[in-house]
């Protein structure tokens, strides 16, 4: 790959470019969604696409989150690709039965003689100091729901190639974009060959303790890392990519190595991606684990004012205390 | 005080199979004129079937071969007339009760059979040709309505593609598509959020849509009433659809002004809303006993009404002659033991399916817990054999 | 061709500050007689103190102060109107932008502006007689249309209780109940499914409520075609509520329809609804930049109809004095800086807050988390003073 | 307790007798839903009440659950304590957001100065034979989701006194009825001093392997636990009974005494309840466990057709397949 092709851009951009690309290399492919268009999204995800593709190809949709679901399904049933945006993460619940009851089985309902490519992108978690219902990480609801796929992208190069990657698949995928890092930066290789969909990625190797988490949970545990390295501890970071399918085996290979676990997510602890996580490495790597697994999460409250944000949200003391509690064992 | 002044339902029959147009039928007679008797006696027989098809499957719940049955009886007039007027293009997003329209659009009734035997979730390929673009039944009340309208809005996008165009502005007046879409749902539905975002979105993009409701009174043991205070057709109006009531037992009103309202879909004229006055005569399901919930006068009042007896009569007096009846009644029965035969042969799903099809690609946890699953299953065989 | 002919909305100011009431407005004529010169210089002072409120917010949220504002500007003729035609006993649920109707139920604004410094996600005791039974603010867009027609059924229930009755069948009449229940949304908030579920309901049940929804003609940057093909109140006509179209930016017609509606409403006369049209003359919120999605001409062309300086002219020919306006203009500074004073002096929720109202009852969840974290705190202070 | 007070009567009775009693005692409980009234709901569980209580307390509402929540929630306002049926498991996600954005959450809104007394039933499960969507068990939705409980009883008694405590809480309670057990019966004690609605129950001492679950599971893992007897293996029944918060204390207690742990649900295993029970018992008892924690779920797909349902879940066999599994490490 020549270095001509790499670009550096905002997680945001990156997102943009992928949608731009994925547009220009299929008509079938349509973006849905509230203010998407003339505005460019309230983040500007979807900034100059409607200019470019016309508000046939980019549409704003009446105010109604089961509605951009389901009819994104009826698109989907004649050929179409929908992208849909979900505002913000907590306005994805009024579209909660098109997506678990409707999107989610409607490829085994149909026996799969029809496909069902949605893409749902959903702007998700804290960190931005807003108010009620706009900084929440409702992944578990999704992981939970067999027909599914949930990725993140922690990273623009991987925001860049993954939402072309959701689009390309033919099955529904719940796209989790980590607002709070939507202006962080990052090389974007424009051209080659991306990693799956579905993998984990080694984001730092360590040897003592390993830590996983997705999305903007990442750079907290490479800082993590960095800080535990100047205090002797040597952590190895994973960047789980896909929440569902979990890619198991760069997990494990990790723990047989370091015999140590810790799982970081913003959202509740309770009946989350980070309990599966813990559930199954105890039980696949029994006799590797020289620890409990150790989960670092948003507390089991509903997400706080603003003003509380940096005690809820897991930061990389708390990941840090969590690595120094899987040590004392 | 009334807000609006509702116009009588459209009728063409009288209950009695009388040709006698009301007033609000006169403008859709036109409609009326192609069909030959010829045509009539088709959608006589589409009716006959049907209900001789919603009998042995009744019988077939009551034997133990099906775990429920959904039957459709008195509401053949309003589905298939409407069935009838659409065209092969059009597509079709059912509920779960519309057995007339199914098998005018092809699909094989033993396959409709299949989800109540506990075989499928779906039971036919809607991409085969062959079954007329009619989709699969859905059971949470009303959410098929927004796939309709998200069906129906691909029309819109496809036909703006063709012509050039790359807009679709707010406030756009509708497109010609020469297809459309129909949607049918009860009564009870129209209640549902999806519902009516379906009829909102359909207005917004006008969708070259039909959303046909068919009021049967009941939804299950609670009374329209609960629902709605004022005539249904009118939350239609309420949002921009075109939007009409209709003796929904009458045949040739459910045809007449269904094929109207569909051209006029086709043709670019927006999203339009029939309310089919209708009555299930029999129980919501066959786990049902309305006994418990409705009067009998008002059963009796209904039979009186019935759509087959009533086309019945007016067919006669057309022209069809005892002969055609008695090639129905024997297809009927000929139906009938298709049905058995189709069912009591029906192949149950290898354990393995369940994990096939729930993923268009390749799924780790499907393939490692389907695997998990034969092994586990012929441990036994293992063991018995051993 | 239309299907109804809509009425002209009520106007009894012409944007000129002019008392004319055009033909719709006649029948609510009589609604104004008790607004003696106290009352409309009342009326005047809460659109004026609001307008002021929102101009102290902004420049707080400028200055880094608050995290997000969502000005009311130009929608104050809508809120002070109908929040003045409310009864003590009536229960009012507000969306997101109701800051006058808050203000004018007795709720300190200084709470409202709470939850956009991020303190809280609600602000103020509603349990408190003195906050005008004035609910919190509710962001999911529509939701708390259904927490207002639940509260409206609790009304019924209660009245028929009252009554020594235990039955509310299907298609009962309205119930008199002395008291109604107010909600407000925006124009995009119809399109959502709660709304038109909460007017299902509320027909159904024959609800003393009043749905009163600001069209102010954007929903962000999604302009109201987008939502509706066709006048909004008319969605509500075809559920059965009484609606009806006024004037959003005259106070008069606001207050007028408002006060009838309602009496109707606590008198038995079911739900009932009214679309404003108004304007929002500011951003969305302050993270919102119009200039990107509307143009100019359209927010000059309501910045002269302004209902401040309509009302302000329509006062003065009604004998309000220079004194009166200063006297406002000096209270506004008051507010202003109250606000300022409130807001930066809010106190920051403890950390153990975060668990302390999750649950009504204990919990042993919330206890060890709570427990927890306050361990985990002080060992940094530990470790700091060690 | 005297034993005329002991009647024995199938789940479904046990639970109109508790409804009764609630309503007889406070007239501000009122019910709400789909066919409750007339008909008594389509599994009679409301049979007679409406009858008895009148129209104004026993509500049949229009078709729309987000309808029936989201005004239970205003009727909660003024002090009303509402008891809405979801008529069967697959129909409660069009009512999603009014319970998690909504009744979940407004308590806290609020400072705890209003109380949201809000139950909602929900039969649930499979081994009933039926269509599509009727067959679910939605409980993790629910459990990750903070500001709500979640019970389910198991047996007669507790389904009649599960019930009334529900009511009786100033909490939203999301109430799991194991619809295939409706007709099971049991002795209820109809007076005295039920046992915490928030307890695990030891439903069977044992000594080898734990093994919990909650409604329809529990005659499973006792019918499993009879034939492992005759084998020789002594399993301890745990009927959880509170699926939020979970009781561990009972759990913990008895995986230190027996090292293993087998968790039984109907519902999809990833990201489940029986994943967070996994965790924390695998995280709470790492130096007990002889083995690591197996769960025994439904699989990862959309409930199946009924003449797979057999297949889909777990009985007796699959149980004691894991049983055996922990025995072997
Ligand atoms: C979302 C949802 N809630 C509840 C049900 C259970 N249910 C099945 S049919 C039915 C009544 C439907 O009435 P209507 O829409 O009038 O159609 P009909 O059966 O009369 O044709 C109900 C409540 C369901 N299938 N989906
Ligand atoms: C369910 C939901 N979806 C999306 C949003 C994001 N959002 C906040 S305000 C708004 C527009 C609301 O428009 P309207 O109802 O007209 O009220 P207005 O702001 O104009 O007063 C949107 C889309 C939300 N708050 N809730
Ligand atoms: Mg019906
Ligand atoms: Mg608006």
């Amino acid at each position: 790959m020549s270095e001509a092709e790499v670009v550096n851009m905002p997680i945001a951009k990156a997102i943009n470019e992928g949608l731009r690309r994925a547009m220009a290399d299929n008509d079938r492919v349509i973006l849905m969604g509230e203010d998407i268009g003339t505005l460019g999204g309230v983040f500007r995800v979807t900034d100059a696409l409607q200019a470019e593709f016309g508000s046939a190809r980019v549409l704003d949709t009446p105010l109604a989150e089961s509605g951009i679901i389901g009819s994104a399904i009826g698109l989907a049933m004649n050929g179409y690709r929908p992208v849909c945006e979900i505002q913000f993460d907590g306005f994805i619940f009024p579209g909660f039965d098109q997506i678990t009851s409707q999107l989610a089985k409607l490829t085994s309902r149909h026996d799969g003689l029809l496909n069902f490519p949605v893409v749902i992108r959903v702007p998700y978690g804290g960190h931005i100091g807003a108010v009620e219902h706009h900084q929440e990480s409702p992944e578990a609801y999704f992981a939970h729901t067999p027909g599914l796929r949930l990725v993140s992208p922690s990273t623009a190069n991987d925001a860049y190639w993954m939402i072309q990657q959701a689009i390309a698949s033919n099955d529904p995928v719940m796209f989790f974009e980590p607002k709070a890092k939507y202006w962080a930066k990052g090389d974007v290789a424009l051209e080659g060959e991306p990693l799956g969909l579905h993998k984990t990625r080694v984001a730092r190797i360590g040897k003592d303790v390993t830590v996983v988490g997705h999305g903007a949970m990442v750079p907290v545990l490479l800082q993590a890392a960095q800080v535990a390295q100047s205090e002797g501890t040597s952590i190895e970071v994973l960047d789980l990519r896909s929440i569902s399918p979990i890619d198991y085996d760069p997990i494990l290979e990790s723990v047989r190595k370091t015999g140590r676990l810790v799982v970081a997510q913003e959202a509740p602890g309770s009946v989350s991606v980070g309990s599966e996580i813990a559930a199954t490495v105890a039980e696949k790597a029994f006799y590797s684990l020289q620890a409990p697994v150790l989960r670092v999460s948003g507390y089991d409250t509903p997400f706080p004012p603003a003003k509380l944000e940096g005690l809820y949200l897991p930061d990389a003391d708390r990941v840090l205390e969590a690595v120094d509690r899987t040590l004392s064992y | 005080m009334p807000w609006v002044q509702d116009p009588q339902p459209v009728q063409f029959l009288t209950p009695d199979g009388d040709f006698a147009p009301n007033e609000s039928a006169q403008a859709f007679a036109a409609e009326l004129e192609s069909l030959d008797l010829v045509a009539l006696q088709e959608m006589y027989r589409d009716m006959a079937l049907t209900r001789a098809f919603d009998t042995e499957c009744t019988n077939l719940q009551r034997q133990g071969q099906l775990a429920l049955w959904v039957p459709s009886v008195g509401q053949e007039g309003a589905q298939v007339g409407s069935a009838r007027a659409a065209l092969p293009q059009d597509h079709i997003f059912p509920s779960y009760r519309e057995h007339a329209v199914a098998r005018i659009r092809g699909v094989n009734l033993v396959n409709v059979v299949a989800q109540f035997r506990g075989v499928t979730h779906g039971g036919w390929d809607v991409t085969d040709p062959a079954h007329g673009n009619f989709h699969l039944y859905t059971l949470v009340i009303g959410s098929q309505a927004l796939h309709a309208t998200g069906f129906a809005l691909s029309q819109v996008l496809d036909a703006t593609k063709k012509a050039g165009e790359k807009d679709l502005p707010a406030g756009a007046q509708g497109r010609e598509t020469n297809e459309a879409t129909i949607v049918y749902f009860g009564d009870g539905a129209t209640s549902q959020g999806d519902v009516n975002e379906a009829m909102i979105f359909a207005a917004s993009y006008q969708t070259p849509q039909l959303f046909f409701v068919q009021n049967n009174k009941w939804a299950i043991s609670v009374p329209v009433e609960r629902q709605a205070r004022t005539p249904i057709y009118r939350r239609a109006a309420g949002f921009g659809l075109k939007s009409i009531q209709i003796d929904g037992n009458d045949i040739l009103a459910s045809y007449a002004v269904s094929n109207r309202m569909l051209k006029d879909a086709r043709a670019g004229g927006g999203p339009q809303f029939i309310e089919a006055l209708t009555y299930r005569i029999g129980a919501h399901t066959t786990s049902d006993d309305p006994t418990k919930y409705r009067e009998n006068e008002e059963l009796l009042e209904w039979q009186a009404k019935d759509p087959i007896r009533r086309f019945e009569k007016y067919i006669k007096s057309q022209g069809a002659e005892d002969s055609f009846f008695e090639q129905v009644a024997a297809d009927a029965g000929e139906l009938a033991l298709k049905i058995r035969d189709g069912v009591l042969h029906m192949p149950v799903p290898e354990p393995g399916a369940m994990f096939k099809h729930v993923y268009a690609e390749e799924h780790p946890v499907m393939q490692g817990q389907a695997a998990w699953l034969e092994r586990y299953e012929n441990s036994f065989e293992a063991g018995e054999s051993a």
